[in-house]
C-alpha cells in the first residue's frame, strides 16, 4: 500500500532545491520576547544556520513545550508545533518515528527540557531518535514570572525560593552524557559565531543531537552567564573545546587543562614550567573524557567548558525501525490485511 | 451395551477449570472452536490467576475457561454453567459457585488426594463427604486412564500428566456429540515437531472419547443444533485482537501508516504486542517511557500525517488529560482507547468495570468535547474501533474508544470481513498553498484541513493556546474564544448527521426501556429476550455512541413510561441520561469486577416492572 | 473661586490606565485603600499585560486597575467605569470599551504625542478629533504639572516622569473627597531609605488635589458615604493571598505542619510565592519538578502526618487526576486547589473560565467521588480554603477547592478574623494499637483513622489497591470491592450531614431561581438584587460545595417554577443540576476568559421572565 | 505551636530500644512472588539489614510503586505505601521532608523507577533528600508479563519486542552518577553478603542513596545475571569496588584494571609484566573515577562492575530546610497567623 501520504509528497511539485537565505525561515508573526531577550540571537543563528544548509523549510518542523523559548516556532516559517509543557521530546519522537524524512528540531527550556521534562529528555538520548534538541538554559521559569529551575543555583533568590534555592542543580551535560547521549554541546545566545557552528554540529549529527544554550534572560535572571559573554573577563571562565587540540583558555591563551591521572588541573603555560604539550587533547569521541570534562563545573575555580562535549555514532531508533520493517517484508512479504485477518484457525458456515 | 439416549438442548455452558499448567486454556479454545465449526452461536470467558505464577495447587492457581454454545443466538458466556470438568480440588472450589443446581460435575478422581485437598483447604474429600448431594457428580479417574493410554508409548511422566486434558476434552466431544477431527488437526500442527506428542495427545482424546462411548457411566448424550448465524468465514477472536485488526482495517481504508505509541499495562498491553508483530503491514508500534508520552508521541505522528493511536487502561487513562485537551485544540486526528478496570486508582488492575465514562467525557481541563464510542463485545471491538478511526480522521478530532477487561480478553466467532467492503476513510487534506489556513472550516462539517509536513506551502504552526477563527494564530480576543469554544463542540455535535440513529430492539414503545453501554450488551439483550419472550412490554437500547448521542435518542425513549439502566459503575450513563429526560429512570449498577448475569437484569426488570405497573 | 457643587452618589466605578512602567498598580492599590478605610465597600481588578515586558506605549503594553466603590454592598469590580484616567493613547484605546457612554475621560494631554499616538495605531488624536463625543474630556497636562511640582528638586527626569501617577491618584482623591493621608504615610514607609522620593511623591500627590481645588475645570466634586459593612478590621487581599491565608489557617486551628507541593502555572503560582515565605508558621513548602510529583509529594507528606496541599491550575490539574485516585483509594487528608484557567489545553493561561467543574467531578479512573468546593469572592478564598482542609482532615478524603483566575488575581476587603474564632479541626487519629485496623471506620461518619508513622503499634500499609473493608490487606473479592465503592462514595454524601444547608436570597418561592457557583456570585447577586428591587419573583442560590450537593438542593429549587444557571463556560454545572430535577433549565454561558458583567445577567433574566410569564 | 503529630509522638510511649531480630520485620502477609523468584532474598536481606541496625519498625517506612518488586512494602512489618507507578520516590520524597524523623526506603523496579518514573528518580538524586532508594532490576516489565524496559538490552526479544528492542538501554549507575547523585552502588540478588553491605553502606549515607540490585525474574527473564551470579564463572564478569583498594578480580583473582590516562583496560597479573601496583585504586568520593567504572559496560570485555561507586557528602534537602527554618525563627520569632494576618495595610471599620 502506498499511503495517502507519500502520494501527497509525491503529487505536490516540490520547490526547486534552490539556495535559501535567512528571510525564508521568518514568519510573519512578530516575535514578542523582551527587548535585549537572549532568545532573538539565537532564532537569528537559527535561521542563519537552516539557511547555509539549505534545508527546505517545508522539510522542517520545530517542536517545543511552553516557556519563553517555547515561543519560538511561531517565529520560524516551517512546519511548527507549540505542544504542552514538557513534552516537546515526546511529540518530536512521535514526529520522527512516523515522518524519518522530515528534519525535527525540539525548542525546549531548563523547565520546559529538565524538570517536567526530564523523563522525555533522557528516554530521547538513550533511544537516540535523529531530532535536535536546543535547550535554552537561562536558569530560570521565565514565562512564569520568576521561579527557580533545575538549573537554578543552589542559594539563588527567586520568587518561590524566597531564602534562597536548597535543590542542588543539574549539569545538563553531564546528566545528557550519563543517559546515553551520543550528542552533547554548549553555547550561548552573545556567541553567534560559536552558537553557528553548534548548529550545524548538532545538525549534521545522525542521532539525537542535545545542545545547551546559555541564554540571558534579562528580566528575571540577568546577568547569571555574564562571565562567560563579557569579552573581558570571558577567555578566563570559559574553556572551548576543539576535538583533536589541547584545552587552552586565558585571556592571552596561558591557561590549559591537565590531567594528573584522571583528576584534571590548570596548568599556567607562561610559568616556564609547562607547555602546551602537557594539556589534554580533547576527543569527542571518549565518553570518560566528555563526562571528565563537563563535571569541570563541579571545580569552582575551573573554567566552563563549551562547544562538543561527545559526538559518537551509533544506530539510531528510526533506521533500525526502518531495517526491521524492510526484513519484516523480505521475510514474510508486504503484509495483506485480508490475508491476516483469514489466517489462524478459521472455519465456514454456508 | 445400550445405546446412549441423545437429547436435544437449546443452548449449554461448560466449564473447564484446572491448576494453571493443566493446559485448561487449550481445552476449552478447541472445544469452543469445534462447537463454532459446527455452527454453533459461542461466546467464551478465560478466567486465569493476576499473580503471574500462583502456587500450583492453590485456589489462587485456578485456571478456568468457560463456554456457552448453543443453537439460538448466544450473547454471554453463560450466567451459570451446566457442566464443571475439575481436574482437581482447587478447580472445584473456586468455581462451584459457578455451577447450576442440579448440574454436573467432571471430577477427575485421581486428582484428589490428600495433599491436593489439603492445598485447596478442604478439610474432607467433597467427592466423598455428601457436600456435592445436589450435583451430578461424576468421579473419573483421568490420570490413570491417561497413563493406561500411553503407558506402551515411553513418554516421561510429565508429559503424560501434561496430556490428561485432552482426556477431559475428547469425552465432552462425546457427549456433545462433536467431531474429533478438528482438534486432531491442530494437534498435528502445533506438534508437529514432535511426532511423539502428536501420537500421545491424538490417542488420549480418542480415550476420552471412548470412554465416554464405552462405559456406563454415562446414559446421555446431547445434541445442539447449528444456529442460524449469518454464512460466513469465521474465526475466533479476542477484544484486543479484534481492536488491533480493527485500527489496521481503518489504516488500510483510510490508506495510511498507522502508529500505535503505548505504555504497557493490564488489561490493554494485548493491543501493543499485537500489533508490533506487523512490521510489514504499515504498522508501527512505539513503547514509550509513559503514558503521557504515548499519548503526544501519537499527536506528534498525527502531526505527521499517521494514523495515530494509543492504547492504555484507567489509571494510564489518567494521565492522558492533559494531552487529551491539546489534541482537542489543535484538532488533529488521534484514537484513545481505553481497555477499562476496576477502579479507582490501581484498583482491580485484572477485574473489569464501566466507570470510566464521565472521565471520558469530561476528565480534562476546558470545554474540551470528545467523541466516545465503546464496543459492545469481543468481535465488536473490529467495528469499534475500525469506527473511532474514521470519524477521527474525517472530524479531525481525538475519539475515545471504551472497552473493558471482559470483552478485551473474552473472545468470540467473528465474521471476517472483507477489507473491500469496509467503508472508506477520507482524510480533508487541504489542496491549494494559496487559500490555505489551518483552521479555515469545512462549512458543512466544521473540520479543518490536515496539512502534512513535507509538502511546501502548507508550512504552519499548531499549539495548544487558543487560535484566530481560520488563520490558526494565537488569539486572546474574549469573542474569539467564545466562537472557537463553541465551534469546536458543534464539530462534535455535528456527529449526529453521520452516525445512525438509535433503534430499540423489542416494543417500539411500551413499559420500559433498557438502556446500555458497552460490554453489558450481551447480558442485556438475553434478559429483555427473555422477557419480551414472556410477553412483557420491554425493549432494549444499546448505545454505541456515548458523545454526542444519537439525534434521535430524546425521542426515542420518550415512547417508554420508564427506563432502566444497568451498568458496571454507579450510575454514570443514567446520570447523562437524567440530564436529558424527565422519565422515571432506575438503575442497576454492580460493582464487582464482573460482568452481569442476564439473570440479574432480567430480575431487575421484573422488579421495575412490578413497581411501575 | 467658585466653591464646588457637591453630589451624593451610591457607587462609582473608577478605571486607572497607562503603561506597564507607569504605576497604575499601585495608583489603583492606594486608591482602593483610603476608599476602604473610609468605610466604603470596595471591590478591585487588576488587568495587566500577559507578555513578561510588552513594548512601551503599545496596545499590549497596557496596564489597568479597576475600582468599585460605594455606600452599599459591591459585589464586582463594576461591569462598566464611570471615569477612566489615562496616562497615553494605548491606555485610552485598550480601555475605551469600559468606559459607560457619558462617563469621564482624565487624560494626561502630554501622553499623547505624536509618536505615541502612532504606537496606538491611531492615525489621529482622539483627544481632537471629536471621536470621544459621548463622553466628558478632561485633558490636563499631568507630566508638565508635576515637573512643575519638582522643578527645584534637582531630580532625574526619570524620577519626575514615574511620580505623574500619583498626581492623577491625588486629583481622583479631590474629586472623591478622600484623605491624602493614608497614602502620604504609605510613601513615607515605601521610601523611607530615599528621602527624596518622600518628598518628591508627596509634593505630586499633594499638587493633584490642589489641582482640582482650584482649577475651573471641574465644577463638582462627589460624595460617597461609608457602606454599613461590619464593623472589624479589615485591609486588603487578593485571593491566592487569601486561600494561602486560608491553609495556614486551617494548619494553625488542626495544630498540624502545612505541606504545600506545588508546580508554578499560571495564574496559580502566586499561593506557592506566598507561602514560601512563612517558614518561621510551621509551614513547608515544596516546588516539585512537576504536578504530579506535586501532588504525590503531598500524599506523602499527607502520610505522614501533615496536612497537605497542592496547588495548580487547569493543565496542571489535569495532570493530578491520576494520583487524586490513589488519595481516594488510600483515603488520605489531601486539599487540591484548581484556580482555573481559559481552556481546553493551554488556552488562554492569563484569563478566567469555570469549564473544569465536571472534571473536578469526574475526571479520575474509576468511582472516586471527591468533594468539591468552590469559592465566591477574592476575600472568600480565606474561608473556602479553610473549608477545604477541614473536611479532607475531618473526613479523610482529598478536597478540590475551586478558586479562578479572577477571583485568585483579584482583591477586595478582608475582614480579619480572629483565628481563635475559626473552628477547631479534629483529625481522627486511631488510639488503642490492639483495636487498630486502618480501614475499620467511624460508624457515622464513616472515616478511617489516620495513624502517622513514628508511633509504635500502627504500623500499616497502604496502596491504590482494592483493599478489604476494616483490614485494608490487598482484595480482590468482589463483593469487597462492591462494598468499599459503595462506602467510599456513602463518606462523601454524608458530608450532607454537615455542611450548611442551601439558602436562596431573595423570594423563597417565586418564578426564577438563579443558580449559580464560583466567582459569578458577585455578578449574580448583583443582577437579582436589581430584580428583586424591580419587583421580579426571583431569588439567587449560590452552591458553595458542588459535591455533596446540599441536603436541601432539591426540596428547595422545587419552590420556583424555572431555573437560570449562567456559567463562564457551556453549561457544566447546568447539566448537574438537569440531572436532579425536572424544572426547566436555562442556561447563560459566557467562555470570553472574563467575568460576567452583572446587566449580561439581569438582561438573561428579564428574557427568562418574559418568556416563562 | 506543637504540632498534633509531634504530641503524639511524645505521647505514645516508646518502645524499649530493644535489640530487633528479622522477624520483627516480617509483616503477616505471605510473599506471593513466584516461587524461585530474586525479590525473596532481598527481603530476607533487608530484614537482617534492618535488624542489625536495629532502626524500630515503627520509624520506618517503605514506599514503593507498582511492580512484581513493589509489593514489597506488604511483606515488611513497617509503615508502608504501595503508590502508583512511577511516583514512589515523589511519594517518598514529600513523606521524608514532611517527617525527617522517619527513616524511609523507596522500592521501585526498572520500570516503576526508570520508565515512568525516571524523572522524579534524577530530581531526588540531585536534590539529596535523605533517602534510601532500592531498584530491583530484572530488565522487564514483569508484573505486566514481560515486555521490555528502559534496562533490557538491545535486541531482546519480549512482547512488545518481537522483532528485538531497537532502544538502548540505560546505565542506571551511571544515570545515577549524571544527575547529580551522592551515593550509588550496585549489588545482586543471589550475593546475599555482599547485597546486606550495601544496603548498609546505603543506610548509613545521608542523603539520597540508590542502589541498583540484579533481580532474577525467573518466569520473564531468566538468567540475564547468570554470569553474575553463577559461582563458576562469576569472578571473570564481575568486578568489585573497594574503597583505597586495587581493582582486582578473575577467577584467581590475576586480573586487574588499570588506567592508561583516562583510558580503562585490563592487565593480566601472572604475566609477569605487570602487578597489583599497576592497578587503579579506587576511590568512591572521585565522581570522574566513579562513571568511568560505571561505563566499563560500554566496553564488551569489561567486566560489570558491583559495590559502592560514589558516596560523597553534600547537606542533605532537609537539613538545609531545617535551617531555613530555623533562621528564619531565629530573624522573625516563631510565626504568629494572627499577626500575619492583622500586618501590612489595615483599616478599622466601627
Ligand atoms: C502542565 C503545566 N504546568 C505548568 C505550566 C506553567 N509553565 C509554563 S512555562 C513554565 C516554565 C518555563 O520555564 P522554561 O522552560 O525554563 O522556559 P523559559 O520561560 O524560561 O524560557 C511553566 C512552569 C504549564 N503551562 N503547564
Ligand atoms: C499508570 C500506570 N501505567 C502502567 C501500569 C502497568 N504497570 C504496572 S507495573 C509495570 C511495570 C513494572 O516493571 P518494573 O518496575 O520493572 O517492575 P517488575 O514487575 O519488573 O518488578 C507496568 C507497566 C500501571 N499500573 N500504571
Ligand atoms: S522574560 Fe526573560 S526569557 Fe522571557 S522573553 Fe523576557 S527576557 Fe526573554
Ligand atoms: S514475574 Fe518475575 S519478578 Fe515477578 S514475581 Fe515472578 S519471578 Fe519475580
Ligand atoms: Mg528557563
Ligand atoms: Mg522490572
Amino acid at each position: 500500500m502506498v499511503t495517502r501520504v507519500q502520494t501527497l509528497l509525491n503529487t505536490f511539485s516540490f520547490a526547486q532545491n534552490k539556495p535559501y537565505t535567512p528571510k525564508d525561515y521568518r514568519s510573519k508573526e512578530e516575535p514578542r520576547w523582551c527587548p535585549g531577550c537572549g532568545n532573538y540571537s539565537i532564532l537569528t543563528q537559527v535561521q542563519k544556520v537552516l539557511a547555509d544548509l539549505s534545508v527546505p523549510p517545508y522539510r522542517l518542523a520545530f517542536v517545543s513545550g511552553i516557556g519563553c523559548s517555547s515561543r519560538f516556532p511561531y517565529y520560524i516559517n516551517t512546519y511548527g508545533f507549540h505542544g504542552i509543557h514538557g513534552r516537546a521530546i515526546a511529540i518530536a519522537s512521535g514526529l520522527k518515528i512516523a515522518r524519518p524524512d522530515i528534519t525535527v528540531w525540539v525548542i525546549t527550556g531548563d523547565g520546559d527540557g529538565l524538570s517536567i521534562g526530564g523523563n522525555h529528555f533522557i528516554h530521547a538520548l538513550r533511544r537516540n531518535i535523529d531530532i535536535n534538541i536546543l535547550l535554552f538554559n537561562n536558569q530560570i521559569y521565565a514565562l512564569t514570572k520568576g521561579q527557580y529551575s533545575p538549573t537554578s543555583e543552589h542559594g539563588a533568590i527567586t520568587k518561590s525560593s524566597p531564602d534562597g534555592v536548597i535543590d542542588y542543580p543539574f549539569n545538563p551535560v553531564a546528566l545528557a552524557i550519563g543517559a546515553n547521549s551520543t550528542f552533547v554541546a554548549r553555547t550561548i545566545d552573545r556567541d553567534p559565531r560559536h552558537l553557528q557552528n553548534m548548529l550545524k554540529r548538532a545538525a549534521m549529527h545522525k542521532g539525537t543531537s542535545f545542545i545547551e544554550i546559555y541564554q540571558n534572560c534579562n528580566v528575571f535572571n540577568d546577568g547569571v552567564f555574564d562571565r562567560f559573554s563579557n569579552k573581558e573577563i570571558r577567555d578566563d571562565y570559559a574553556l572551548f573545546l576543539e576535538h583533536g587540540k589541547p584545552l587552552i583558555f586565558g585571556k592571552n591563551r596561558n591557561k590549559a587543562i591537565r590531567l594528573n591521572g584522571y583528576i584534571p588541573e590548570i596548568i599556567s603555560l607562561d610559568d616556564g614550567k609547562h607547555s602546551t604539550s602537557d594539556a589534554v587533547i580533547y576527543n569527542e569521541q571518549d565518553t570518560t573524557l566528555a563526562f571528565l570534562i563537563a563535571t569541570l563545573s563541579n571545580h569552582p575555580n575551573m573554567p566552563r567548558p563549551f562547544g562538543v562535549f561527545l559526538d559518537i555514532t551509533r544506530t539510531t531508533y528510526e533506521t533500525e525501525l526502518l531495517e526491521q520493517i524492510e526484513s519484516a517484508i523480505t521475510k514474510n512479504g508486504k503484509g495483506d490485511v485480508n490475508e491476516l485477518f483469514n489466517s489462524g484457525d478459521t472455519w465456514i458456515i454456508q | 451395551m445400550t445405546p446412549k439416549k441423545i437429547e436435544k438442548v437449546n443452548d449449554v455452558t461448560i466449564r473447564f477449570a484446572g491448576d494453571s499448567g493443566d493446559g485448561i486454556q487449550i481445552t476449552g479454545t478447541q472445544f469452543a472452536n469445534t462447537t463454532a465449526i459446527l455452527g454453533n452461536d459461542v461466546s467464551t470467558l478465560p478466567d486465569y490467576p493476576a499473580e503471574i505464577r500462583a502456587p500450583q495447587g492453590t485456589l489462587g492457581g485456578v485456571s478456568g475457561f468457560q463456554i456457552h454454545f448453543g443453537s439460538t443466538e448466544i450473547n454471554t458466556p453463560g450466567d451459570m454453567c451446566d457442566v464443571l470438568v475439575v481436574m482437581n480440588p482447587a478447580a472445584l472450589k473456586a468455581n462451584l459457585q459457578y455451577l447450576e443446581k442440579g448440574g454436573s460435575i467432571i471430577a477427575n478422581s485421581d486428582g484428589f488426594n490428600e495433599r491436593s485437598l489439603a492445598l485447596a483447604e478442604y478439610s474432607s474429600n467433597p467427592l466423598r463427604d455428601g457436600s456435592l448431594s445436589h450435583y451430578h457428580v461424576y468421579e473419573i479417574n483421568i490420570t490413570k486412564l491417561t497413563e493406561q493410554a500411553l503407558c506402551d508409548l515411553n513418554l516421561p511422566p510429565k508429559v503424560i500428566e501434561r496430556s490428561k486434558n485432552f482426556f477431559a476434552l475428547g469425552l465432552m466431544f462425546w457427549m456433545y456429540n462433536r467431531p474429533l477431527e478438528p482438534t486432531l488437526k491442530w494437534i498435528r500442527e502445533k506438534f508437529s515437531k514432535k511426532p511423539e506428542l502428536i501420537e500421545a495427545n491424538s490417542r488420549v482424546l480418542k480415550a476420552g472419547w471412548n470412554f465416554g462411548e464405552t462405559t456406563e457411566v454415562f446414559k446421555v448424550r446431547y445434541e445442539v443444533a447449528p444456529a442460524r448465524v449469518a454464512p460466513g468465514k469465521y474465526r475466533n477472536i479476542t477484544g484486543n485482537q479484534a481492536t488491533a485488526f480493527g485500527l489496521m482495517a481503518a489504516a488500510h481504508r483510510a490508506q495510511l501508516e498507522l502508529f500505535l505509541a503505548s505504555y504497557p499495562i493490564t488489561p490493554a498491553s494485548d493491543i501493543l504486542h499485537e500489533l508490533s508483530n506487523y512490521k510489514n503491514y504499515n504498522v508501527k508500534t512505539f513503547q514509550c517511557e509513559d503514558e503521557i508520552a504515548a499519548i503526544t508521541a501519537a499527536i506528534g505522528a498525527s502531526f505527521g500525517g499517521a494514523l495515530a493511536v494509543t492504547s492504555t487502561s484507567g489509571p494510564g487513562f489518567s494521565l492522558k488529560a492533559e494531552a487529551l485537551g491539546l489534541a482537542v485544540m489543535t484538532e488533529l486526528p488521534l484514537v484513545v482507547i481505553n481497555v477499562q478496570r476496576g477502579g479507582p486508582s490501581t484498583g482491580l488492575p485484572t477485574k473489569t468495570e464501566q466507570a470510566d465514562l464521565l472521565q471520558a467525557l469530561y476528565g480534562r481541563n476546558g470545554e474540551a468535547s470528545v467523541p466516545v464510542i465503546a464496543a459492545l463485545s469481543p468481535s465488536d471491538c473490529f467495528s469499534a474501533a475500525f469506527e473511532a478511526c474514521k470519524i477521527a480522521i474525517e472530524a479531525m478530532t481525538p475519539v475515545i474508544l471504551l472497552t473493558d477487561g471482559y470483552i478485551g480478553n473474552g473472545s468470540e466467532p467473528w465474521l471476517i470481513p472483507d477489507i473491500h467492503s469496509l467503508p472508506t476513510i477520507e482524510p480533508y487534506y487541504p489542496d491549494d498553498p494559496k487559500k490555505f489556513k489551518p483552521y479555515m472550516r469545512n462549512e458543512t462539517t466544521l473540520v479543518r484541513p490536515w496539512a502534512i509536513p513535507g509538502i511546501p506551502g502548507f508550512e504552519h504552526r499548531i499549539g495548544g493556546l487558543e487560535k484566530k477563527e481560520n488563520t490558526g494564530e494565537i488569539s486572546y480576543d474574549p469573542v474569539n474564544h467564545e466562537r472557537m469554544t463553541r465551534l469546536r463542540t458543534e464539530k462534535i455535535m455535528r456527529l449526529q448527521d453521520r452516525i445512525p440513529l438509535a433503534t430499540a430492539e423489542g416494543h417500539t414503545q411500551g413499559d420500559l426501556l433498557v438502556i446500555g453501554w458497552g460490554s453489558t450488551f450481551g447480558a442485556i439483550r438475553t434478559a429483555v429476550q427473555k422477557q419480551l419472550d414472556k410477553g412483557k412490554s420491554v425493549a432494549h437500547l444499546h448505545l454505541r455512541y456515548l458523545n454526542p448521542f444519537p439525534k434521535n435518542f430524546s425521542k426515542l425513549i420518550s415512547q417508554y413510561k420508564a427506563i432502566l439502566v444497568p451498568e458496571l459503575n454507579l450510575g454514570q450513563l443514567a446520570q447523562l441520561i437524567r440530564a436529558r429526560c424527565r422519565l422515571p429512570i432506575y438503575q442497576l449498577n454492580k460493582v464487582q469486577g464482573l460482568p452481569f448475569r442476564s439473570v440479574e437484569i432480567e430480575q431487575k426488570i421484573e422488579e421495575v416492572l412490578r413497581g411501575i405497573a
